[in-house]
């Protein structure tokens, strides 16, 4: 029992952030009201800042154990890490003015923030079935309090309640699964895990039971069709600078577990999720994308896209190969940028007393602020996959990894809905640039501080798919992935 | 096979047999000069017998809320007081680490006024 | 020596209890708190079970981790309960219909 | 070095966009010494680049990787070599001559910023199509220079004519793109590769593969993809029958004249082809066609240049024609020396381009010939230089195009590609002609009595040094680059592996010394200086006879006037044809079919799903519980049944 073979700088940035959140509770109670906000605000983006170093300081080309089992560190863990912190902070960084207005800017709302990234970053770094409980909650549970922060508005609560309820739900269909899974290999740790699922046959039948388990618990979290149900009412009716926070980064860490948990340490069964998964995958990709297209609210239509959008992320995981797993991470760290690119627009957008969370409060937007109305068509264009933006790129590589796995039956329908897809994402588009602004529509973009502004174009420069990085992201993870498998 | 229960069953035995000694240790030995305050079975603000479907007063929640969190560190005391032999230094530390967490948790709670009842 | 297979049998009707509890309860918002501590027990009862009979401690070192999330995810629902209800004034869990569609 | 590369195109890249974008804050002055400075360096460093690639360095690489698509490559890459090199030169130095001759040219004009943003642009497109060393990014510079030629022949936008012109090149073009890009697909296709080093590699190998066509018949792959990358070039270096843009592109100012359709742009295709040879050398088909098109381009264009008035438009002809020669240099696969007589007729062509310019201006924009007439006292510098320019066209010796444009005949006469004797025929008659339109146009313009309107006989007077200065700095080359290229070009020094070398024809080891011997013994000189006597006797000595020998051969004439009427016949089918035919594809297929049932009803009826669909979303958590049970018991089952 030494610290020395306990190789605790597996989870430094970890270390980090919790220690930075703990500090600031402390220093929201220390501090005077005034100089708490700023103070408080500025440590938290710098804490995530802070970590994003030292994950890129401390990375691991190889694979390491630490924490005698509980955690792994190799290149998945640390791109997953980087993108969380990074994505994190920029969405602090755009929800900052909106939720100052809503007076939600409170010692709570950051330490609460840096808490779930934590959870994100223990979820990623799980290596046993402990950890990545502790981690999938610790997320969980911050978020549902995030939510519930904005106590006077009716909506938020109630999603949070409806998120808190069905949340545990699924976190207890996951622990009874887990419980499945120790009691049948009799291990908690992944790698054991495979092992000796691998010495079943695919058709034992309490396994199967913990593996649709497992599938429904982090099916849940994604927020898959038919277990989405919560996704819309969360999105719609969380604070704006909440739902961006929620969902952008989770989706990496939420790819991660996946990882881990479905396609490594219950590999073995493929060919039992990967018929579920084309099912789950199909039926988000339509619903998704049908429902969005009712939608009058911004968020609403985004929840739903988003389901469509884990759709794809699906096509990805089932293709079940190094190929289609990079596919589903490229995936999800485009996914997360777009979306947090998006929630930015609105976040720029809405103002005292204005949630810009209705379509029609988008009409003409181009004309009373070009800029704004140029990023979220960019976004726009991204989501719906129109080339050469990266949202393209992303839905490229799931193709051609469902295709590469022979599944070319099941890429037809999600192109078509792709198809379908494309008219929600263009009526926004044709809000803004073909329709008259209606007069009440407060135009606060310029408003927002710059350094926000700087950011969201600079994230609407990535989307641009020329940019070189789309290239480098999806280079570093086909590596993390080919790394793993090995 | 029923047999295997047979713990369980001599344990309840036990407990009601210790249960009614004490009522009737109680009832026999102790002196009876009752009053209003005395007859109400508790004494912690509101009367037991009315309404079950009486609306609590919220800060009862909030108390609950807060001594949830606060019992359950017992959970990892116990079996971390028993090896502490073993696990030595190390193991102190990481105790000491993980009240450490819990003060901070209650020093904000306390610093917030949530343990004021008015 | 009880048998494996009845604690199993217990952790699944205390699982399937909450699970029920959980949607067809429709009246009060604490019941659903209640079923979701249940569902986190059946887990708890499995570990438990199995851990013993695998000879194996880290089951029940899940167990303290669980008892731990499962207070503060009480906590957590209870503080929900409590803005729900100041901002409602009800913790009906059929009045819970604002965000729909 | 390679930084060196890469700051040639972006120099120019980074002057058009700082114009263009900040043009009105900077200024005129500022804009011109910009986008000057940045061509002049582009130019030293061309020269620089071209130094070493002569010192043996030799430069295949890629810069970055834009994007891979399960295996190829798409990358942004550079291929140094003597082609690139020569190309580099020529395309710098000559738009460094039309960067400074536009500021007198367009002194007064409110598109001025513009105009330099955009020929820098243009730089930087045409840059980057010669130093490719890939199809991706010769596909991408290709497409930018048209781009680009459209904007700057549309660049008087308010002129309707000039609005015409530009779509015409534009869409002529479309037709020759549309050719190169599939050639680029079927070359993906047969070599899996978009990159140069790699395609010629194992081009031998694929040389045999053929795919079955209409009836069964065989093509052979490698005819096919030349044919297709012919039929680009064809559209960029405005071969018939897809010349028709050409002249009209004189619409725009001048110097684009001059540096896009004399000197730079339309020898895109050329160079193409050079790029290409060793496809086109496995390809005997393919080069015959290249030949017959070239001879035929080259008489023809030659033809109708006799009767023109308009002084930019002879010009212009000339340009198609002497195109024509290279190309038929192509067909005879004398590669090298297609480029040799580019860059030559590049000089000297842009030097008369911006000769008849000046002459433009001096004459506040007058064109016709026929109010020109005995400029050569008023402005002496542009008379001298359009003479040496017009003798360098004419092929006499010692002038650069006598070399280049002999060494094409030599080599046409001694080729083996089917067709070469009617080439060659062609080509020594199409010396004639030359000869006589080209002086017709010095004797119209600068000799003769002057037909001068009133106010251009008061204050017509030499150009500013802006103008002259590139004229004489254009003349110079005009003179000299034949006499000091061709004995490198023929000895195969010049290009060395960059071009499949010239070998079977007797001019191997040519030298200026043995051409300027020869020259008096052969045929073409002579023809050139009769032709030189006849335009002398027919514009000047007794000018009505141009006029009796018009009305002598009416048909003939009228024939040359309409330009064979083939501007009349693609108007006719093709473009009153697509009309028709769009109208009706809209009518019926479009709104009937299409809008109405397709679109719209699968609109309307996804629409009502989605309805209906939404409404499964209560609000009601234990619905969504009970949701996600049903979900897991789906699931579960599933796996029961199957």
């Amino acid at each position: 029992m030494r610290l020395s073979d306990l190789q605790i700088w597996t989870i430094t940035p970890e270390i980090i952030v919790a220690i930075m959140a703990c500090a600031i509770l402390m220093i929201d109670v220390a501090m005077p009201e005034r100089a708490r906000k700023t103070i408080g605000f500025g440590l938290t983006v710098s804490t995530l800042l802070l970590a994003a170093i030292a994950v890129v300081v401390g990375q691991d080309a190889g694979y390491t154990i630490g924490l005698y089992g509980l955690v792994v560190q190799d290149r998945v863990s640390d791109i997953a890490k980087l993108g969380i912190c990074l994505i994190t902070a920029v969405a602090l960084v755009y929800g900052r003015s909106y939720t100052e207005e809503r007076n939600l800017l409170r010692g709570e709302f950051l330490a609460l923030a840096l808490f779930g990234t934590v959870g994100m970053m223990v979820m990623v770094s799980a290596n046993h079935l402990i950890t990545l409980y502790i981690g999938l909650e610790l997320f969980s549970l911050c978020l549902y309090a995030l939510i519930a922060l904005h106590r006077d508005s009716a909506e938020a609560t109630e999603a949070a309640m409806k998120y808190f309820v069905l949340g545990a739900l699924a976190s207890g269909i996951l622990l009874y699964a887990m419980s499945l899974l120790y009691g049948l290999t009799g291990t908690l740790e992944l790698a054991g895990i495979r092992q000796s699922v691998s010495g079943f046959s695919a058709d034992d039948l309490p396994l199967a039971v913990a593996l649709i388990l497992v599938i429904v618990g982090l099916l849940f979290k994604l927020g898959a069709v038919p277990f989405h149900m919560w996704v819309p009412d969360v999105y719609a009716g969380s604070p704006t600078s909440v739902t961006a926070y929620l969902a952008s980064a989770p989706k990496i860490a939420a790819f991660v577990i996946i990882l881990r948990l479905l396609a490594i340490s219950l590999e073995p069964l493929l060919e039992v999720w990967q018929d579920m998964l084309i099912a789950v995958a199909l039926l988000s990709i339509g619903f998704g994308n049908l429902v969005a297209i009712a939608q009058r609210n911004m968020k609403r239509m985004l929840a739903y896209s988003t389901i469509s959008h884990m759709g794809f992320f699906l096509l990805g995981i089932l293709s079940g190969d190094s190929v289609g797993y990079s596919a589903a991470m490229l995936y999800a760290v485009i996914h997360a940028v777009v979306s947090l690119g998006v929630f930015g627009c609105i976040l720029h957008f809405s103002g005292e007393g204005f949630e810009a969370d209705q379509l029609d409060d988008y009409r003409g937007l181009s004309k009373t602020d070009p800029w704004l109305a140029f990023l979220m068509l960019l976004f726009m264009l991204s989501l719906a996959g129109v080339p050469p933006t990266v949202g393209f790129y992303a839905k490229l590589s799931v193709f051609q990894a469902v295709i590469g796995a022979g599944l070319l039956w099941v890429a037809v329908p999600a192109a078509l809905f792709v198809v379908v897809g494309a008219f929600y994402y263009l009526r926004v588009v044709k809000l803004m640039y073909f329709d008259e602004p209606v007069a009440k529509t407060p135009v606060r973009s310029s408003a927002a501080p710059l350094e926000s502004r700087a950011l969201l174009t600079v994230n609407g420069l990535l989307i641009i798919g020329i940019m070189p990085w789309i290239g480098v992201i999806a280079e570093a993870c086909r590596n993390a992935i080919l790394l793993v498998g090995s | 096979m029923l047999g295997n229960y047979l713990p369980i069953l001599l344990f309840l035995i036990t407990a009601i047999v210790i249960g009614g000694i004490a009522m009737a240790a109680g009832r026999l030995l102790g002196p009876n000069k009752p009053d209003a305050a005395k007859l109400s079975p508790y004494e912690c603000g509101f009367e037991a017998f009315e309404n079950t479907r009486m609306k609590f007063d919220v800060r009862y929640y909030l108390v609950a809320i807060l001594f949830i969190i606060f019992d359950l560190e017992i959970a990892f005391l116990f079996p971390w007081a028993i090896v502490l032999d073993d696990i030595g230094m190390f193991g102190f530390v990481a105790m000491v680490i993980f009240l450490l967490v819990l003060v901070i948790g209650f020093v904000y709670e306390w610093m917030k006024g949530a343990l004021e009842w008015e | 020596m009880i048998p494996l297979s009845h604690y199993l049998v217990l952790g699944a009707i205390l699982f399937s209890i909450g699970v029920v509890g959980i949607f067809l309860n429709r009246k009060n918002l604490v019941v659903l708190l209640m079923a979701i501590e249940l569902l986190l027990l059946a887990a708890n009862m499995n570990f438990i079970a199995f851990s013993h009979y695998l000879g194996d401690l880290a089951g029940q070192v899940f167990v303290f981790f669980i008892l731990t999330v499962a207070a503060a995810e009480s906590a957590i629902g209870l503080a929900i309960l409590i803005v729900v209800f100041r901002s409602r004034r009800t913790i009906n869990v059929q009045d819970l219909d604002r965000l729909q569609g | 070095m390679e930084t060196v590369y890469l700051l040639i195109p972006l120099v120019c890249l980074a002057a058009a966009v700082l114009v263009g974008l900040a043009g009105q804050w900077l200024g005129r002055r500022a804009a011109h010494s910009i986008t000057i400075g940045a061509v002049a360096m582009a130019f030293v460093l061309s020269v620089v680049v071209a130094v070493e690639v002569a010192g043996g360095q030799r430069f295949d690489g890629s810069v970055y990787i834009w994007a891979v698509s399960d295996g190829i490559q798409f990358e942004i890459g550079f291929l140094i070599d003597q082609l690139s090199a020569v190309m580099m030169v020529v395309v710098t130095f000559v738009s460094l001559m039309v960067h400074v001759y536009t500021i007198g040219y367009m002194h007064d004009d409110p598109g001025y910023t513009r105009f330099f943003s955009y020929i820098s642009l243009f730089t930087f497109a045409m840059l980057m199509l010669v130093m490719s060393n890939n199809f991706l990014q010769l596909f991408f510079g290709w497409e930018a220079v048209g781009l680009l030629s459209y904007l700057l022949i549309g660049f008087w936008f308010e002129r309707e004519s000039a609005n015409f012109a530009s779509l015409k090149a534009f869409l002529v073009n479309r037709v020759g793109d549309l050719g190169f890009l599939l050639g680029i697909a079927a070359i993906l296709y047969v070599f899996g590769s978009l990159d140069y080093a790699a395609v010629f590699a194992s081009a031998p190998q694929h040389a045999t593969e053929t795919m079955t066509g209409i009836l069964g018949s065989q093509w052979r792959w490698l005819t096919i993809i030349c044919l297709l990358l012919f039929v680009g070039a064809m559209g960029k270096s405005a071969q018939v029958p897809l010349h028709v843009w050409l002249p009209d592109s004189m619409e725009g100012p001048t110097p684009i004249s001059a540096l896009i359709h004399a000197a730079t742009m339309v020898t895109a295709g050329i160079f193409m082809v050079a790029r290409m040879s060793p496809l086109f050398e496995l390809s005997q088909t393919a080069l015959s066609v290249v030949l017959i098109i070239g001879a035929v381009t080259t008489i023809s264009m030659a033809l109708i240049a006799l009767v023109q008035n308009d002084i930019k438009r002879v010009v212009a002809y000339s340009t198609l024609s002497q195109l024509g020669y290279m190309t038929v240099a192509l067909g005879a696969s004398a590669y090298s020396i297609a480029i040799f007589h580019l860059a030559t007729h590049a000089f000297f062509k842009a030097l008369l381009f911006l000769a008849a310019g000046s002459v433009i201006i001096a004459l506040h924009h007058e064109q016709d010939m026929r109010r020109m007439g005995a400029l050569w006292k008023r402005m002496p510098v542009t008379y001298l230089t359009a003479l040496i320019g017009t003798l360098a066209l004419v092929g006499i010796p010692p002038f650069a195009g006598f070399f280049s444009k002999d060494a094409i005949i030599e080599a046409v006469a001694l080729s083996h590609t089917p067709g070469a004797k009617f080439a060659y025929v062609v080509v020594v008659a199409g010396v004639f002609v030359t000869a006589l339109y080209s002086f017709r146009l010095i004797f119209m313009v600068f000799h003769g009595p002057s037909r001068l309107s009133e106010d251009n006989r008061k204050h017509a007077r030499e150009s500013p040094w802006v103008v002259t200065v590139p004229l004489i700095l254009l003349a110079i080359p005009s003179v000299l680059a034949g006499l000091v290229l061709v004995g490198p070009t023929l000895s195969g020094h010049l290009f060395g592996e960059s071009v499949m070398p010239i070998d079977g024809h007797g001019i191997n080891g040519y030298g200026a010394t043995d051409m300027l011997v020869h020259a008096w013994v052969s045929l073409p000189l002579w023809l050139a200086i009769a032709g030189i006597a006849v335009a002398w006797i027919l514009y000047l000595r007794s000018p009505h006879a141009a006029s009796r020998i018009a009305n002598r051969f009416r048909l003939l004439h009228e024939i040359l006037i309409r330009k064979y009427g083939v501007d009349e016949l693609y108007e006719r089918v093709f473009a009153d044809g697509g009309q028709a035919l769009g109208r009706t594809l809209w009518k019926f297929g479009d709104r009937l079919i299409i809008d109405d049932t397709l679109v719209n009803g699968t609109a309307k009826l996804v629409g009502r799903l989605s309805g209906v669909v939404r409404s499964l979303q209560t609000g009601y958590v234990y619905h969504y519980a009970f949701a996600m049970i049903i979900g897991l018991v789906a699931l579960m089952s599933w796996f029961l049944w199957t």
